[in-house]
């Protein structure tokens, strides 16, 4: 009715935007009506020209008084009444949930799918399709907050705690988190994707981010899990965060808290991820129990990859923090209704194929050529030769990317698309390239 | 009490409290001690939760005789016993708050998760 | 722990001090109630560690159980014993006092204050015993962490009731042996033993319950 | 005004002259000067805590680092508000009502010369007064874990938090013993004809708070010794790394600070029901009703502590019960606020400035009382839990209620305690100040809770930036509007020229039958009562 908790998410939420309106109104009403009756007698009995008059002495009245006792006493069971019902679909998850499993640390949020699938900072759901959220926290309290699905629930350490909700609508939207856990709790965000059905199914079934992990070298690998996992408390320059920074930290020496030394070797730093309060380097006593374990969390290979990432800190790198929302990856009914050149434009920008992080489409310069004025374009390759990209060429660009490089750029496009685009998907991809004139 | 000032303690003595003989307090000391005999030879028996509920009864009557007639209970007045008694109460009302809560969780399980395909 | 013991030199010994405010049956009331609201709150301090004791018995019931038989229950005992003792023996100190029997008071007050002693050395050995065997805060024994929740609360309880202990040793020293040697108290004035012999009584009291729930059924 | 029947230089000595001296003050046991003692002391605490809070609100009037070169990165924020809720809460308002104007008030209306352990009263101040010096300690590293000093983090971060709960420990010692020796007061020395059912309603609210400032505190004492223990050795009661419950110091934690709550509030409401009866000139109506509800709030406040825990991982049992033993409270509560609004009806009022403040105080406690509701109900609390508006409930909770009646009450016996009567052209100004800008500061609050604003945070996304903005512009006017209401009678007292008759409302009330200021002993004799409090008005016209 009033709208004053704005947009609704979930299928409870309108209960409780139910309950909310009708204790606004009551409140209202009262507060109103106490005050207005309160400056009404304000103005008609007050002292008139700064004298006294006489007044009734008026003890109480035993009426009145079983009035507002039993008025009161009323509304308040109603508006708790209003209050358990929401509270009550809150607590009953349907028996047909999906269930993802929610970790919190200080600060971010790792969500684990039941077919083993990971995201940080990110929770993938389907519209109309219940989800059960099971939380738990590594380090210290959090708390689990969706604006728009109305709910909310504590994680805590030690224990499970749950909160579930029906996505009626797809969108993607806020999660905070609301029970205080240091320094960075105002940073301890999510967002909540909710896609059609199809559409997440398939971002399920996707293991494309996991395989490009695998494929990486280890030190580039151990710096995207830096740039996940680490960067918050450990910076690659020198300056303080939290924790120590990586410059330079490979073999390293200095002291720790309580008297001791260290020696930044391999063994130190795998020490350190797993069992961080075994360790405290001087300085950073009031960190001391900062760091969560990483046991369990991060594999072997993943810290072997740190090590490695570590070794190459000199200053010079620079990693973003994890993650800019991907676009949007569609589903299959959709493309089919598709024009060739949105289709291609669909693939092109799809998560999955992710051409957009190395090439533009306005001309500026990224890792790769610029998609802009490409079509039928002569460029000189790194052999010296001239070629008119044609759609042989970008054809042959994109399944094997390293027989022919544009001067000026580096042979770093990964193989990874033969087999993957079909040739119907290429010729979408080239008509799409022909409209970025 | 309404008249704070009226000498509402009516002994002799001008404290106007009330004198108990040692004898009294001879006969409570020895009832204590045998109720402490009796707590450690009923702990030796196991009867399950029970144990528990035994020990702190018996532990009540202990303190029961101690504040009634050690420390004069007994002949005390109402506001004094409301004062003696807010204490166990709250305290009834503390473990029974919290025991609304503890015993009543439920324990959700996080998914099992499928081993990740290679 | 009335905030006019000390008696003014104009005082009689045997009459009640002179007090500004109010007259001495007054004072006597307010001296009373201000003991047993004290006392409230006491209770209420350990309140906080029976109600942790309760849940923390709820999730770890068999370590408890366990843990509890690591105490040496024949300290356990001849503590309560010897506490028992010394709380009747303040209890008769009070009459010595209502008796105008200050030399009772001393006699009396002296043996509570010697219990607490004998209590306070075996509490001491059975730390020491625990310290030994790693079961001891900052020496803990990774052999014994299951039983860390119990000790955990063991020690707190024991530390604090130890803490009251004290005090009211150096209580009924201060204002029951001291103002009876130079025989203060009589039947219209015995204020001071009533209420130190009352905090007394409350150390007691707090140690009925702590032996049975930490020694016999954990 | 015949009572000038003493000689001249008998009406000169009175309490504040009878002994000069700086250590004449800082060593008396007389309740009135350990009223100013407290009153100073607090106040220090309150500007303390006020800067905090106005800092606070300067890094939220723009999303992002907002004043860089002061909170330089979130910890500073954090460090800031948690020592603006420790000092607001610990140093400020729980000692605030009940340990200056209780002091003050306590013995005059029950017709005592002192407390019962006047003593026992000054050592209360100093036990405040060394707790305090603990927590100034803290500051060299302090503490980031918010006023409720929730583990684990409470026992985990590197913040000397052991320092700063142990200085909280000190300070309900401090309550503790100032609540006892009211209790025993109002018991045992009050003048002959004095019953209870004569006792001014605000003596009733201090009753009610002292009985909950002796038996609650020792709950968070004990509560804030396990932290200190958990620390220090690990001890395993709240630290889930060892096998505790952390939502166990939760419920510990809340036992105390939700009674806490009725601490700060009821003797305001005592407050409020002393002065709309003066300036109706009628007698309170339903006198019996507003007693009983002081003490049904008191009671009931022991029962609802877990309203804070909806969403703490407590069972859904337990939250149902909490949420319906707290609606409970809003009962009597609601009794109050019919009375105080009866009472005016037929009256001959008249706008002084604690009038003033009293019906503010009608308005904004209503809206603090109804957002409380809102709080109560477990669905709505699951959204609202932790986000600004519960921020925005408290303050209107603790300023529009325990702030504006502490200052009601500052102005309203003003006369008795210094012997002057301030400027009332002054004090009007000042009260519309606190009035706009308190309602300008916390009104957008409410909004954003419902917007989801989450509490504690450093930043925020950009969609809430207006609203803060305007938070930050009321709170400079709110913070403004204070000191300039409390320079205004501090500088009344010190220079005011103007000297205050012996009763300038004409009130029937005990305390103002003595001289203004009173004498070392209060009465000159002790008085004999043989009316019903605020007996205004003419019987006749029944
Ligand atoms: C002086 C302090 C004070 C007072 C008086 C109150 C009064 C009340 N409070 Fe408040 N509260 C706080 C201080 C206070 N509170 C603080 C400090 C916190 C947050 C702590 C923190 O987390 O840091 C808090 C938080 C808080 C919460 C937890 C929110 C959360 O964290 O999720 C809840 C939930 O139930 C709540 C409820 C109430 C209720 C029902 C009342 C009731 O007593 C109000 C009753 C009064 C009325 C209802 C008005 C009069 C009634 C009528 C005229 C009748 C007509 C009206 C109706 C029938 C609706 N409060
Ligand atoms: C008595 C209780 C009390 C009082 C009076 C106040 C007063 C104020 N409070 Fe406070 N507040 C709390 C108790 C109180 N608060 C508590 C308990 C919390 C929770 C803490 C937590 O989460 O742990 C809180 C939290 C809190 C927050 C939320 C912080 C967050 O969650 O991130 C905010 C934000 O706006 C706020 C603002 C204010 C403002 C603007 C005032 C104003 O009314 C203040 C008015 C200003 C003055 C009285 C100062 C006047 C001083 C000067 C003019 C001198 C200026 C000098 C310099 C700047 C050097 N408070
Ligand atoms: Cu995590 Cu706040
Ligand atoms: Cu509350």
């Amino acid at each position: 009715m009033l709208g004053l908790l704005g947009e609704q998410g979930s299928d409870f939420a309108h209960k409780v935007d139910y309950a909310h309106d009708i204790v606004t109104i009551i409140s209202v009403v009262c507060t109103v009506a106490i005050v207005g009756t309160m400056l009404y007698f304000a103005v008609i009995y007050r002292q008139r020209d700064g004298r006294d008059h006489e007044t009734p002495m008026i003890e109480g009245n035993n009426l009145l008084e079983v009035i507002w006792t039993v008025f009161p006493t009323l509304v308040v069971i109603w508006v708790a009444y209003l209050g358990y019902d929401a509270f009550i679909d809150m607590r009953t998850a349907p028996a047909d949930s999906m269930e993802v499993n929610v970790t919190g640390q200080k600060w971010a949020w790792d969500f684990q799918y039941a077919n083993g699938k990971k995201t940080t900072g990110e929770l993938v759901v389907p519209v109309d399709q219940p989800v059960k959220l099971v939380m738990t926290s590594r380090d210290v309290l959090h708390s689990f907050f969706v604006p728009v699905m109305r709910t909310k629930m504590d994680v805590i350490p030690g224990r499970y705690t749950y909160e579930w909700f029906r996505p009626i609508k797809t969108g993607d939207f806020q999660v905070f988190c609301t029970e205080y856990c240091g320094d960075l709790h105002s940073g301890m965000r999510a967002r909540l994707k909710v896609l059609p059905k199809a559409e997440f199914e398939r971002w399920l079934a996707d293991d494309s981010e996991e395989r490009k992990l695998a494929s990486m070298k280890p030190s580039d690998r151990g710096q995207e899990i830096y740039g996940k996992q680490c960067i918050a408390c450990h910076s690659l320059d020198g300056s303080p965060r939290t924790g120590p920074s990586w410059l330079k930290l490979f073999g390293k020496e200095g002291q720790l808290v309580g008297g001791g030394t260290y020696k930044a070797d391999e063994n130190y730093i795998r020490e350190s991820i797993l069992y961080p309060q075994s360790k405290t380097v001087a300085g950073y006593e009031a960190a001391a129990n900062a760091m969560p374990s990483y046991k369990g969390q991060l594999s072997d290979d993943d810290i072997t990859s740190l090590i490695a990432f570590i070794k190459t800190i000199d200053g010079t790198q620079k990693v973003a923090p994890s993650q800019p929302a991907a676009p949007k990856a569609l589903d299959a009914a959709q493309l089919a209704a598709m024009s060739p050149a949105d289709r291609g434009k669909a693939l092109f920008n799809d998560p999955g194929n992710m051409c957009y992080t190395c090439h533009s489409i306005d001309g500026s310069r990224l890792v790769g050529p610029s998609m802009k004025g490409l079509w039928e374009r002569k460029s000189k390759m790194s052999d010296g030769t001239e070629i008119v990209s044609d759609a042989n060429y970008i054809k042959e660009s994109i399944l094997k990317p390293q027989a022919k490089i544009v001067e000026g750029y580096g042979p770093v496009m990964p193989a990874i698309y033969e087999g993957k685009l079909k040739d119907e998907n290429i010729s979408d991809i080239i008509e799409y390239i022909k409209t970025l004139k | 009490m309404s008249h704070a000032h009226s000498h509402d303690h009516s002994s002799g003595h001008h404290d106007g409290g009330h004198v108990v003989p040692v004898s009294t307090f001879l006969k409570v000391l020895i009832a204590l001690l045998v109720l402490t005999v009796i707590t450690v030879l009923a702990a030796k028996i196991d009867m399950g939760k029970w144990n528990i509920v035994g020990a702190l009864v018996i532990a009540s009557i202990k303190a029961a005789l101690v504040i009634l007639v050690f420390m004069h209970g007994k002949y005390e007045n109402r506001i004094l016993w409301t004062y003696i008694l807010i204490p166990f109460i709250l305290l009834a009302i503390m473990i029974g708050g919290v025991f609304t809560d503890d015993p009543f969780r439920s324990h959700p399980q996080p998914v099992a998760v499928e081993k990740a395909k290679a | 722990m009335s905030s006019h013991a000390a008696a003014p030199h104009e005082v009689a010994p045997g009459d009640p001090p002179h007090i500004h405010h109010m007259d001495s049956t007054t004072a006597y009331g307010a001296a009373k109630l201000g003991m047993w609201l004290f006392l409230a709150t006491e209770i209420l301090l350990f309140a906080v560690m029976f109600c942790s004791f309760a849940i923390m018995r709820y999730y770890h019931l068999d370590k408890f159980h366990d843990a509890s038989h690591h105490l040496n229950l024949l300290a356990g005992a001849f503590n309560t014993a010897v506490l028992l003792f010394s709380s009747f023996t303040a209890a008769v100190a009070v009459t010595n006092a209502q008796r105008g029997d200050n030399r009772g008071v001393v006699v009396n007050f002296g043996i509570s204050i010697l219990c607490g002693f004998i209590f306070l050395l075996v509490k001491a050995y059975e730390y020491s015993e625990k310290a030994h065997h790693g079961m001891f805060p900052f020496v803990w024994n990774s052999n014994f962490y299951e039983y860390k929740n119990f000790l955990g609360i063991y020690f707190t309880m024991t530390g604090l009731h130890a803490l009251h202990v004290i005090i009211g040793m150096v209580v009924m020293f201060i204002y029951g042996i001291r103002p009876a040697m130079k025989n203060r108290y009589s039947g219209r004035y015995y204020t001071p033993v009533e209420l130190s012999a009352l905090y007394w009584h409350l150390v007691d009291l707090i140690w009925i319950y702590l032996f049975p729930l930490l020694y016999l059924v954990g | 005004m015949s009572a000038h029947a003493t000689t001249a230089h008998n009406e000169e000595l009175n309490y504040l002259n009878w002994k000069t001296g700086l250590w004449s003050w800082l060593s008396s046991t007389d309740h009135k000067r350990i009223c100013f003692l407290y009153l100073f002391t607090i106040l220090i605490f309150f500007f303390a805590g006020g800067a905090a809070a106005l800092l606070m609100r300067l890094e939220l009037a723009s999303a992002g680092p907002t004043i860089p070169g002061i909170v330089k990165d979130p910890h500073t924020y954090n460090v800031l508000f948690t020592l603006h809720g420790v000092f607001m809460i610990f140093l400020f308002v729980v000692p605030g009502i009940p340990a200056t104007l209780g002091n003050f008030l306590i013995p005059l209306m029950i017709g005592a010369k002192d407390v019962a352990f006047p003593r026992l009263n000054l050592f209360s101040y100093y036990l405040y007064v060394i707790g305090a010096t603990i927590g100034a300690i803290s500051l060299l590293h302090p503490v980031d874990t918010g006023w409720t000093f929730y583990a684990p983090y409470s026992t985990t971060t590197g913040t000397s938090v052991s320092l700063m709960v142990f200085a909280a420990f000190v300070l309900g010692f401090s309550s503790i013993l100032t609540g006892l020796n009211f209790i025993v007061t109002i018991h045992q020395l009050r003048a002959p004809g004095m019953t209870w059912m004569r006792l001014p309603v605000f003596i009733w609210a201090s009753y009610a708070t002292a009985i909950i400032q002796t038996v609650a505190t020792p709950v968070v004492g004990m509560t804030l010794l396990l932290i200190i223990a958990e620390r220090v050795f690990g001890a395993g009661i709240f630290d889930p790394a060892k096998g505790g419950d952390p939502v166990l110091m939760e419920h510990l934690f809340w036992f105390y600070s939700h009674p806490v709550v009725y601490i700060m509030v009821l003797p305001a409401f005592g407050v409020v029901g002393e002065i709309i009866p003066v300036f109706s000139r009628k007698p309170l109506f339903g006198y019996k009703m507003v007693v009983l509800s002081s003490m049904a709030i008191a009671a009931v406040g022991f029962i609802v502590w877990a309203h804070h825990m909806f969403v703490a991982g407590i069972s859904d049992f337990s939250a149902i019960f909490f949420s319906l033993v707290t609606f409970l409270v809003a009962i009597p509560t609601a009794i109050k606020v019919f009375n105080w609004v009866s009472t005016m009806y037929k009256g001959s009022i008249s706008f002084s400035t604690p009038m003033l403040y009293a019906m503010a105080f009608v308005f904004l406690f209503m809206i603090a009382g109804t957002t409380g509701i809102y709080l109560a109900m477990l669905g709505v609390d699951v959204y609202y839990h932790d986000t600004y508006f519960v921020v925005a409930h408290f303050h209107y909770t603790i300023q529009g209620g325990a702030v504006i009646g502490l200052i009601a009450a500052l102005h309203y016996w003003f006369p008795k305690m210094s012997g002057k009567m301030y400027s009332e052209t002054a004090s009007k100004f000042a009260f519309a100040l606190v009035f706009i800008g308190f309602n300008l500061t916390f009104i957008p609050q409410f909004v954003l809770g419902m917007e989801g604003m989450p509490r504690r945070y450093y930043d925020y996304p950009s969609q809430y930036q207006n609203l803060h903005t305007i938070s930050t512009v009321g709170a400079f006017m709110n913070g403004f509007g204070y000191t300039f209401a409390l320079a205004n009678l501090l500088w009344t007292a010190l220079f005011g020229k103007v000297k205050a008759p012996r009763n300038p409302y004409n009130s029937v009330g005990l305390e103002w039958q003595t001289a203004s200021p009173p004498i070392h002993e209060n009465f000159p004799e002790t008085p004999v009562v043989d009316k019903d409090p605020y007996h205004y008005g003419t019987p006749a016209h029944v």
